[in-house]
């Protein structure tokens, strides 16, 4: 068993037009920006993309949505210190926009992956972002009723992974990505260092192999707030 | 001792045929007990990664007598040891990978399979007292779900029944199963058989069955080397 | 320059005044800008633990310029450093955390608080995109929910309200209000006025908020020591 | 802040009369004796106690049950190699009994300490342990809906502690214990060793300090299998 690709180009090869794509991090700390400018190399079109936010600069989801492959986008917080690129699509009616507050939106995720396919939340409740779901009491307190959300692929970023698939994170890089591993009918993983079956320790995992179906080693990951402030725009 | 006793499989022999079905980095949960022993059969050449409910993945066979550690234990609390490549997990998420379909094969023993996959292997009814670990969450959730288990009771009574009559662990759950006699699917609420020991007739099977044995095209022989 | 913009406390003076409610040992969360300046009056000889959605617990003070390490940030996306005894955990965890209501205080910045705990934060209303972030969950749970905020808009409206004209971000969740003028307490659905700056009286004091401040014995003077 | 007191007398002494107690461990991994042995001391009587198992031999939870302590065992699977406490006092009347599905007797602990007052799950849809139990289909399939649920104490086994509650298990000892930790109200923890914040990785924690409120340090923690072989009665 080798769940490793040697190309960011293979490792997103099979996401199609139209697909649902989880991406983890939060604005830039854990973000797969390699493995989405391997995405925007291939311009799949009308994807649905989930993520904490819609961008920042010109460059990963950013850059996904000025190069036209998104058609929805599926957050919690669509602004960012530079947010010109989802504004001005959103604006112009390029991109839909679903709003999640963050905690339901991870534990929508979490559900999907733990099998779980609706749950309960004190959250929105009472606010407009509830409206339309049903409502109920429990214990003399209302809660909102949630759905699990599922995607096609989630692309991921994580710093140490074996070749069955376990992973580490890199400090708060952790955030939505080992949840969004769970999710996805295939999680693509890409690694900063790939290492042999054994060396991550047992009590050490964060992400077991079992959820992880493709992983690309790329060594020295980019930070988007680097490209940010460097003024890269993606391609 | 009768006909069927001389030719039945041993559940070694029985373990041996469902792990060929064991694919390559596939993730396995082996039920307590007769099921455990499938992964003594592993394909050479194949690395499937074993799932406990307790939270291991990656586990090998027992430790030599003697060199047990007691927090290295399987969901049947036996020592066990690690592979290079597993992992530790608290039981919420030991469950996840289970409830959300991460399993891609769960092996367990039944007391009764209906004909619908309707599987009983929990609890014998009235009386005793109840006790079900993790198998109503493996039945429902594991990609394939394989019964391995004697094509008839100690009594002589069909296990593949057209209705369950002891208390139900799951509906419509099994995926195949793998008896002493034969290797049956559960498709479209029919048993399909898919391959019989060559020494016992289609007629003499079905009489051993309390459901309709369904036949499309050959039917293969079931053959298991020996292992004792 | 009106009176009130004389005597006002700054954001500063108001983040010291929340931060003397925060008992050694509890786990906060301080809300994106102006909130997070509570952290930097933390009482001398007090170690409370600071929570941040995106995964953290025990984060300290930005560190130095050029320092700055990307993958360790806050939920305002800005550069932390870590105390002896931080953590990391995933996202679902930390919404565990504030979901479950293992915080003892959320601060919070606000456009409206009404007189029944109702807190309007998140949204200006039609016209703007929508973004939520984390509010709606920490409103809802964290076992204090207080407010860091001007007593009156930058047009002088009252931003404690009977109801909020704009769009909720909890219902009847907020516990206590920190406010350039004064400290108010919600308690059964109405304002109750603990502390006002001396300078201020409560007839003026009244007449900036938009609804009934009730007292209940003395009120104390809101006493804030010159940070500037 | 420091969580930690000196004696197991004093980290058990304000579980009361008819408390419900979570207590970690499958089996003997990862069961805190020690803090179990010290309750028994105290004789609190009417507990409900939720376990995975309900007790083997005469000692740990077998021993509480012997010691009368047990009004009602939640669990998944009240047998053992050698489950006479339990056996003879549910057959005599003595302990009542909830079975709960493994997986859901987590999910539903798990629901408790995440804020989630209850949510769907297919394991026991169409069996009587699904009976009176509400029943919903999400997207063709049918499901059971479940409560969370809360303790008033958890007592759990961990193997570092720092004095903030940060917290590490031993191997498959983790199991239910820092799922059970964030659903008590006040979470009781033996620790194999003690050390000073920083100790632990930041990366390497699993049970974060905020689902931690007491810790008592239990340097040589005995194993139940090893003093069932024994044949040690408590007390």
């Amino acid at each position: 068993m080798d769940k490793t690709v040697s190309t960011l180009a293979d490792a997103v090869a099979d996401i199609h037009d139209g697909a649902t794509v989880m991406i983890g991090g939060f604005g830039g700390s854990g973000a797969p920006i390699e493995l989405i400018h391997a995405l925007i190399d291939n311009k799949p079109m009308g994807l649905t993309v989930i993520n904490n936010n819609a961008g920042n600069g010109h460059v990963g989801i950013a850059a996904m949505i000025e190069n036209g492959l998104v058609a929805k986008m599926i957050c919690s917080f669509p602004r960012s210190s530079n947010p010109v690129a989802f504004t001005e699509a959103y604006n112009a009616g390029k991109v839909a926009l679903e709003v999640v507050p963050q905690g339901t939106l991870v534990e929508r995720i979490r559900a999907a992956g733990a099998g779980i396919p609706a749950f309960y939340t004190a959250t929105s409740y009472g606010t407009e972002l509830a409206e339309g779901k049903p409502v109920e009491e429990f214990d003399g307190k209302c809660y909102v009723r949630e759905r699990w959300l599922k995607a096609d692929f989630a692309l991921i970023k994580a710093q140490q992974g074996d070749t069955f698939g376990n992973l580490t994170y890199r400090m708060a890089g952790r955030n939505f990505n080992p949840i969004m591993a769970m999710a996805a009918t295939r999680t693509i993983a890409q690694v900063s260092a790939f290492v042999e079956p054994g060396t991550i320790d047992p009590e050490h995992v964060i992400t077991p192999g079992i959820f992880v179906d493709t992983m690309v080693e790329v060594p020295n990951p980019a930070q988007e707030e680097t490209l940010i402030r460097d003024g890269v725009v993606y391609p | 001792m009768s006909t069927i006793d001389t030719i039945k499989l041993s559940n070694a022999r029985i373990a041996w045929r469902a792990a060929q079905d064991i694919e390559d980095g596939a993730y396995v949960n082996l039920g307590i007990g007769f099921p455990e022993m499938v992964a003594q059969y592993t394909v050479e050449g194949r690395t499937p990664v074993f799932h406990t409910e307790n939270g291991v993945l990656g586990f090998g066979p027992a430790p030599a007598k003697g060199d047990e550690d007691w927090d290295l234990i399987n969901a049947g609390k036996k020592a066990i040891t690690l592979k290079p490549g597993a992992a530790f997990f608290h039981h919420a998420d030991s469950f996840a990978m289970v409830r959300g379909g991460h399993l891609d094969v769960a092996i367990l023993g039944a007391f009764q399979i209906a004909e619908n996959g309707d599987l009983a292997n929990w609890s014998i009814g009235k009386g005793a007292i109840p006790a079900v670990g993790g198998a109503m969450d493996l039945v429902q959730s594991a990609k394939r779900v394989a019964v391995v288990t004697d094509h008839v009771t100690k009594k002589g009574q069909p296990k593949l029944v057209q209705r369950c009559s002891m208390p139900l662990t799951g509906v419509a759950c099994v995926t195949r199963i793998y008896t002493s006699l034969a290797v049956v699917d559960v498709e479209g609420g029919r048993f399909l058989l898919r391959e019989k020991l060559p020494e016992i007739s289609f007629d003499d099977l079905q009489a051993l069955t309390g459901a309709e044995l369904i036949t499309q095209g050959d039917v293969a022989d079931l053959v298991v080397p020996d292992l004792d």
